[in-house]
């Protein structure tokens, strides 16, 4: 076997809703890949390639892509994708063909929960990673709590393992808007009403919100913080969609990835040669490619390059691995990466436009965060 | 001055693949009515088209006034104040009676700028024009609309007047008036081209005539002596009155 | 007893009474022609009779059944055919196809009047046997398998009237069928209006402006005015009535002009 | 052989020549196309024969635009995914989803049928733009049953699954449950077309074209249009129906991006206008070139934006990621350059 | 024409639907706050579904590109304001509609222009297509976006708005939005022009004709394919204008955002009957309320206020509020 490449897929939106975050992930995966190989390309003598396939968020495509690199393209693992349902859509066909699928960055809890199979590993982190930090984040006594998401499978299952999350505070509304909600109004005023006499020394609107319309400029808009002493809380984003934080001084939150908090070996290589190649700074998904491509670097040095399924298995099972984000353990009973996660503030004196200025208020390590195993083995 | 308002010399036509137009030779004196007669699909409504601009001639020429228009844009021979009232009408039927009667008027912007006088002579001609007045169009009824084709034609003075079936679908009283109006139009001047089926109304009102068939104009001359010259017409349109 | 009849017909658009409270009957056998200036109400009342337009009120009966409330498409299935005053016709189909559709919607079969999904229409016969005598009647059959788009304006009139012989109505409704033919083609046309007439099961309405034609044909003339019935009876003593000469025929005033 | 066409007979050689080459690449596309992918494809175009002659039986035969087609494939498909998701794989699963799915096109076909078909019909083609807008919102909503954005993975019966082996290899292909489903779907698709095609060349069908080419002058000569038009939707949604089921069965999986996309729906106008409007085989020929090429624009690109790597600006509008320009350059040159379609254009070049 | 003829009915709707409520959702504030709010997103509506009055109202072009020319508008205000961050970051209102002034203007030139070859390349060969409309606009629409992300990139790009432009206003308990009232003002104007160019000068009825018939329009003297054209590049420069206006209220743009829109005036079109200002004005105004009322109040209705009100009103007027007859 030696001498012969090792392949590797990468199945990502490389188009669609998601085109800019899949194209984050294959960037970091690459940088990933140099980095963990001192820019060789190759473990034990064995090169590195990497297929590239566009799911364009379909999942019925992103589905025959898994079977066509496994098959067709023959490839020891694959790596992806973007969006939780082509992830789903993907689950059962690595069980099928015998092969790892490395997720990354889906979300989904049900990818490492009830949907997953022992072929499944991931990198990124899950909904209830995010949910969990958030909730340390706000979660203090005297707090009552409103969330505001939106009313699909990712906004309630978010706001659900928030609540699961939350011991002190207390939560008195949930309000669920549609996807693509563009006038908040009738929403916020709902929220209004039930938070403004509600007892309770610090009320908070915990929002979770992907897509392209998030309520912050709207929500800034209101002036809550004068009017009813109403505060916003939030997870993170990829910087273009954080902007409108800026709107929230002393905002706070948890983050999975920001450029400036991780001090790391990795994360300085990242954000210097990102800076150097794309005159910006790397992003959330941008890490996390990079993450996957250093624990597929570090199962692989462990099993001598050796590409047998059962092999990288064991040897991913319980393996820790550095990442820009510190250390990551795939977590032996559903091979979800245990990983820290940051509570962040919005600086002071940030300007609203400006790109987004986060300061690290804590690192929330994987011992902090009890995140539930949902597997049914 | 006088000779010829409108001339077509050797025009043939071709609507997609068909030759419709073979070498048509017409000739419309000023301050005449000239009558357009032939049976049906004998290329008169082709002919006029043709003369708009509607359809291109794909050889021969047309003047008008002693100027080309053989290749000008339909709007600018137009322009060159002519009316055309088409076989189907052009009736915007969305648009009130006014509205239509408005935008033949091209040189007024509002209704009040339409000359009053030649308005109250329109609506004595045909009653029905003012009393639908404010109605859509198209819910007039078959004749009606025919009055109001005619009508917009006649809203502002034009040199040349084209009119393709003018008669058709009206009742006997209303053809009558029509046929005093285009009498009426000839005394101010105007020169006029008629197609017509009807017989009568072509021997009341023409001054010379040109028969059409197969796409070509078999016969012109003067209408008196077509008029009497029963044998004649039985060779050319196929009919004996 | 007579065929059809109309009580108190009217229908109003808006604030204009188009057709008001005509009361009329048509017996088999005869064939009434209907007069009366542009905007008189003539195609309206065609319009009443076979159910294009809903009257305001009155009623519409049909051998002592009520149409009133009958859909165009129920009227024509009970005997009530009409061709328009304006050519109205299939005109990507070809000939033989038009005059085939209108064979099937009358007539009963196991095509079903068309609600047959599942047998291959080419293979009912009899409609092709019967839409091609139709054919022959109007002198078209060397056209059937041309474009009606493509047909010259006087073959698509006479076309008109062969879907209308193909629905083998009671009630034959013309409005104004020869209209833009001229002398020379119109005869085909009335030729085959009067060998309907010969038929004495028939009966027949005609909308007409030209008066010779309703001369010749008419058993019976009936004048709207207004949308009001204002004259019925024998052509000549209707059209020697004032109410015709003046309003109608311009006569009076033209005599004074 | 007339009979089985229905009297409805390609009338052109070279058409005749292309269909029976797109069927023979069908029956054989397993054994001559070797690979996950050709499979794939060869299914999806037989999924989209069936979809887009529905559609057609619609557009093309009725006149009616509706952009609510998709809504009744993904009912097909929604209806497999949840059977199978609640009963668990198996062939009842199959049937009982399939009736549901059918019974529910119906009702909701005939709902909106009545409703909407009596105003004017560009409202009706926006009202159903709008419809099949909230219906795919619905379907993401309703998440506990549709399985949400996420979609639902599901097993069909043992021996339509790829780990079903029967047999040893035959001509380098492994005889297994992927192969049966192949050609359960190869005979449901020709099976679903010819009915159509028979469908179209009834006296009914001629009844619907007459609708389109005079809807008034059609009821003027005695028929109920709003009923034919009624059925002749309810139809076509069954056949959509009877598509999503196909789909479903071959994907194992089904979400709302997958059936129920307004971009499907995109596809299946695209292919009714390049195939033919009012020709069933254009539907066949329309689908088998549509969904190939599409399937294989982005490894063409590729090549071309390498070949041109030199002219950034060339190489960014030739980049894979910018294909869906390049499809939509494809709808306004197919309107330019064929209105009447590759069937109307082969049949029209023997006319003349 | 005169008053009595007028019809009224439509117009009372808005109010109506607005008192209507006012039981159900009971805090008088709150019901301010919503109805303010709504009426406002109703005149923000208007302004983008303008553009489609002209071109799908009057000149009957189903135009599904027209979403690309908003999305087109709102990716040049970007480029426009992000060039003027003086004049933004400036608390006064005067100081930043130095900036969004002129990009109103260049996003609405450069729609226009964009306009015109979309007329010229896509539009012109299917006039009077419906079906054909449909499928090369699509192909339109989709070439637009797809260009627009070769220029821009294919990520959301923030707008924010200028800093006197934000904030609250409050009259009690109740609040609204400061950008919302400049949208009214905006909408208004627009209403005003559009209403005033169309009614009371010759070239609203020459393009209604023009639908009509064509050859007769070019028969009276007009030279129809102008004014086409001419109509055409306002409707786009219209667009462009609504999307400057829509993508600062949402204060961040994506290349997509032009499909998400289209499907909302569409609906407006709908309800207000094909060619009529006021009545686009109308729905525009009833969807911006109802979407409020039923936000408030049935969450998870609202998804399907839109789809409903369009059914009501059909079900009452087939062809819209204010219809042209047909
Ligand atoms: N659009 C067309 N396509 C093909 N042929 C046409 C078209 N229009 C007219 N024709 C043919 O051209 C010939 C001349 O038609 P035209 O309408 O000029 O006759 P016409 O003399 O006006 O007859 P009518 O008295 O019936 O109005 C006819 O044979 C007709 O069938
Ligand atoms: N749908 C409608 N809406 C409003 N008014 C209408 C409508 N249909 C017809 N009318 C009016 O009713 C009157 C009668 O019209 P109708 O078409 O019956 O006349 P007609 O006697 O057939 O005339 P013609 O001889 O000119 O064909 C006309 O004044 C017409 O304007
Ligand atoms: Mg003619
Ligand atoms: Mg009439």
């Amino acid at each position: 076997q030696a001498g012969k490449d090792i392949r590797i897929a990468h199945i990502y939106s490389r188009t669609g809703p998601l085109e800019a975050y899949g194209k984050q992930t294959q960037t970091g995966l690459m940088m990933g890949l140099e980095y963990a190989t001192n820019g060789t390309m190759t473990v034990s003598g064995r090169k590195i390639v990497v297929i590239e396939k566009d799911d364009q968020g379909k999942p019925d495509l992103g589905k025959s892509l898994l079977q066509q690199a496994y098959a067709d393209d023959k490839v020891d693992l694959a790596i992806g994708p973007t969006s939780s349902g082509v992830a789903l859509a993907m689950l059962p066909v690595a069980e099928e063909y015998k092969k790892v699928l490395l997720v990354e960055p889906a979300v989904a809890d049900s990818i490492t929960g009830e949907r997953w199979n022992k072929y499944i590993f991931r990198t990124g982190r899950s909904s209830s990673q995010d949910a969990i930090s958030n909730a340390t984040a706000v979660d203090q006594p005297g707090t009552v709590i409103a969330t505001l998401g939106q009313d699909y499978a990712f906004g309630r299952d978010g706001v659900k393992a928030f609540k699961d999350a939350v011991k002190k505070a207390k939560i008195i509304h949930e309000e669920y808007l549609p996807q693509n909600t563009t006038d908040f109004t009738a929403g916020f005023q709902r929220i209004i009403d039930k938070l403004k006499d509600a007892p309770g020394q610090r009320k908070v609107i915990w929002v979770i919100w992907a897509g392209a319309t998030p309520p912050f400029a709207k929500l800034a808009e209101q002036d809550l913080k004068k009017r009813f002493n109403i505060d916003v809380a939030t997870g993170g984003n990829i910087l273009p969609a954080m902007v409108p934080y800026n709107n929230f001084p002393g905002m706070e939150g948890a983050s999975y990835y920001y450029f400036g908090f991780s001090k790391n070996q990795p994360n300085l290589w990242l954000v210097t040669n990102h800076y150097t190649r794309f005159k910006s700074p790397p992003d959330f998904f941008t890490a996390g490619g990079m993450s996957a491509a250093m624990a597929v670097v570090a199962a692989l040095k462990k099993t001598n390059a050796d590409t047998a399924t059962d092999k990288l298995i064991s040897a991913m099972e319980g393996m820790s691995f550095d990442t820009p984000k510190g250390m990551m353990t795939f977590r032996k009973e559903d091979h979800q990466a245990m990983q820290s996660m940051y509570h962040f503030r919005v600086a002071p004196g940030a300007r609203p436009g400006a790109m987004a200025d986060l300061h690290l208020v804590k690192e929330i390590k994987p011992n902090e965060m009890d995140v539930p195993i949902k597997v049914k083995r | 001055m006088s000779g010829d308002l409108l001339t077509l010399s050797g025009v043939h036509t071709h609507i997609g693949a068909y030759h419709i137009l073979h070498g048509v030779d017409l000739s419309v004196p000023r301050g005449k009515l000239t009558m357009l007669l032939g049976r049906n699909g004998a290329g008169k409504t082709t002919t006029l088209r043709t003369i708009m601009g509607l359809w291109r001639a794909s050889q021969g020429r047309i003047t008008f006034d002693g100027k080309d228009i053989t290749a000008l844009p339909t709007p600018q021979i137009a322009g060159l104040n002519i009316a055309y009232v088409p076989e189907n009408m052009g009736i915007f039927a969305d648009l009130t009676v006014k509205e239509n009667m408005l935008l033949a008027a091209r040189g007024a912007k509002r209704v009040e700028q339409i000359d009053g006088e030649r308005l109250k002579w329109i609506f004595q001609l045909f009653p029905a024009v003012e009393k639908f007045w404010n109605h859509p169009a198209g819910k007039l009824s078959g004749g009606q609309k025919q009055m109001l084709a005619v009508s917009r034609a006649i809203v502002e003075k034009r040199e040349l007047l084209i009119v393709d079936e003018p008669s058709k679908g009206l009742a006997p009283a209303i053809i009558n008036n029509m046929i005093e109006a285009f009498g009426e139009l000839k005394r101010s001047g105007v020169t006029i081209l008629l197609v017509e089926q009807n017989i009568n109304f072509a021997k009341r009102l023409g001054d010379t005539v040109a028969v059409m068939d197969n796409g070509q104009v078999v016969h012109s001359g003067l209408m008196k002596d077509l008029a009497e010259d029963e044998e004649l017409q039985h060779r050319l349109l196929g009919l004996a009155i | 007893m007579s065929l059809l009849a109309t009580k108190d017909l009217t229908i109003r658009f808006g604030g204009h009474v188009a057709v008001n409270a005509v009361t009329c009957s048509f017996e088999p056998g005869t064939l009434t022609a209907i007069v009366g200036p542009n905007g008189a109400g003539k195609t309206t009342y065609f319009n009443l009779i076979s159910g294009q337009l809903r009257a305001s009120e009155g009623t519409v009966t049909l051998d002592g059944r009520d149409l009133s409330g009958a859909s165009a498409s129920q009227r024509t299935r009970a005997g009530l055919g009409r061709a328009f005053q304006l050519t109205n016709l299939f005109p990507r189909l070809t000939v033989l196809e038009n005059v085939r559709l209108a064979v099937q919607a009358t007539r009963d079969g196991d095509h079903k009047r068309g609600l047959n999904l599942w047998s291959v229409w080419s293979d009912h016969k009899a409609l092709t046997q019967r839409a091609d005598e139709i054919l022959e009647a109007v002198a078209m059959k060397d056209k059937e398998n041309e474009y009606v788009a493509n047909l010259p304006h006087g073959d698509q009139r006479k076309l008109e009237v062969a879907l209308l012989m193909a629905l083998e109505p009671k009630v034959f409704m013309f409005d104004e069928p020869t209209a833009g033919m001229n002398a020379a083609e119109a005869p085909v046309i009335l030729n085959l209006i009067r060998k309907l007439k010969s038929d004495k099961s028939k009966t027949i309405l005609l909308v007409e402006h030209k008066m010779d034609v309703v001369r010749e044909l008419a058993d019976r003339i009936i004048v709207l005015h207004n949308g009001t019935l204002v004259a019925d009876g024998e052509p000549a003593e209707v059209i020697a009535s004032p109410i015709v000469q003046e309003a109608y025929l311009g006569v009076a005033k033209e005599a004074t002009a | 052989m007339a009979r089985i066409l229905s009297n409805d007979f390609p009338r052109n050689r070279l058409l005749a020549v292309l269909l029976v080459a797109v069927l023979l690449a069908l029956l054989l596309t397993p054994f001559i196309f070797p690979g996950v992918k050709a499979l794939n494809v060869a299914a999806k175009v037989l999924v989209f024969v069936v979809l887009v002659a529905s559609f057609d039986l619609l557009l093309g035969y009725t006149g009616i635009v509706s952009f609510a087609h998709t809504m009744f494939f993904g009912i097909g498909a929604y209806g497999i995914a949840i059977a199978s998701t609640r009963m668990g794989a198996g062939w009842g699963a199959l049937v009982v989803g399939t009736l549901c799915a059918l019974a529910i096109s119906f009702v909701l076909a005939l709902a909106i049928g009545l409703f909407s078909l009596r105003v004017r019909a560009i409202f009706f083609s926006m009202i159903t733009l709008a419809v099949a807008a909230a219906f795919q919102t619905l379907a993401s909503q309703l998440s506990d049953i549709t399985g949400g954005e996420d979609g639902l993975t599901f097993k069909v019966p043992e021996v339509l699954s790829p780990s079903f082996e029967w047999g040893e290899k035959f001509l380098g292909v492994s005889l297994d449950g992927r192969l049966l489903c192949y050609y359960l779907l190869f005979v449901m698709a020709v099976v679903l077309f010819l009915a159509m095609l028979r469908i179209v060349n009834s006296p009914f069908g001629r009844v619907l074209q007459a609708i389109r080419e005079n809807e008034f002058r059609a009821e003027a000569i005695g028929y109920r249009v709003v009923v034919y038009r009624t059925v002749s939707s309810i139809l076509s949604a069954l056949f959509a129906t009877m598509a999503g089921v196909m789909l479903a069965i071959w994907l194992r999986y089904n979400g709302p991006d997958t059936s129920l996309s307004f971009e499907i729906m995109l596809d299946v106008l695209l292919i009714v206008v390049i195939g033919g409007m009012g020709t069933v085989y254009g539907a066949a020929i329309g689908s088998g070139l549509f969904v190939v090429a599409q399937s294989y624009l982005q490894d063409l690109l590729k090549l071309g934006s390498e070949a041109v790597s030199g002219l950034p600006w060339l190489a960014a509008l030739l980049s894979p990621d910018r294909w869906l320009l390049w499809l939509g350059l494809l709808f306004v040159l197919s309107v330019y350059y064929f209105p009447t379609g590759i069937v109307g254009r082969l049949r029209a070049g023997r006319a003349n | 024409m005169n008053l009595k003829d007028f019809d009224w009915k439509p117009m009372a709707l808005v109010p109506l639907l607005a008192v209507l409520v006012l039981p159900f959702i009971g805090s008088t504030s709150t019901w301010l706050t919503l109805t303010i709010a709504g009426l406002a997103m109703g005149m923000i509506i208007f302004i983008i579904a303008s553009g489609l009055t002209l071109v799908f109202g009057l000149m009957d072009v189903l135009n599904f590109g027209h979403g690309v020319f908003i999305a087109l508008g709102a990716f040049v205000a970007t480029s426009v304001l992000g060039a003027m961050g003086d004049y933004t970051g400036s608390q006064s209102i005067l100081v930043n509609l130095m900036a969004v002034l002129p990009a109103m203007v260049v996003a609405m030139l450069v729609a226009g222009a964009i306009g015109l070859a979309f007329e010229r390349f896509i539009v012109r060969p299917v006039y009077g297509n419906h079906l054909k409309q449909i499928l090369i606009t699509m192909g339109g629409m989709i070439i637009g976006e797809e260009l627009i992300k070769v220029i821009w990139g294919p990520l959301q790009i923030p707008l924010p708005l200028p800093e006197g432009m934000r904030g609250t206003l409050l009259f009690g308990e109740a609040s609204i939005e400061k950008y919302r009232l400049i949208a009214v003002t905006v909408g208004v104007v627009v209403f005003g022009v559009l209403l005033w160019t169309l009614t009371r000068t010759k070239i609203g009825l020459l393009i209604r004709a023009g639908v009509q018939d064509r050859e007769m329009v070019e028969s009276l003297g007009y030279r129809i394919k102008v004014l086409f054209v001419g109509v055409f590049v306002v409707g786009s420069a219209l667009a462009g204008l609504g999307g400057v206006m829509w993508g600062l209220y949402q204060q961040s743009v994506i290349p997509q955002m032009g499909a998400q829109v289209n499907v909302l005036i569409f609906i407006v079109l709908i309800i207000g009957g094909l060619g009529s200002t006021t009545g686009a004005l109308i729905g525009a105004l009833l969807i911006g309320l109802m979407s409020n009322y039923t936000g408030f109040l049935v969450p998870k209705a609202a998804l399907f206020s839109n789809i409903a009100l369009m059914m009501a009103i059909l079900l009452w007027r087939p062809q819209g509020v204010y219809a042209l007859s047909k």
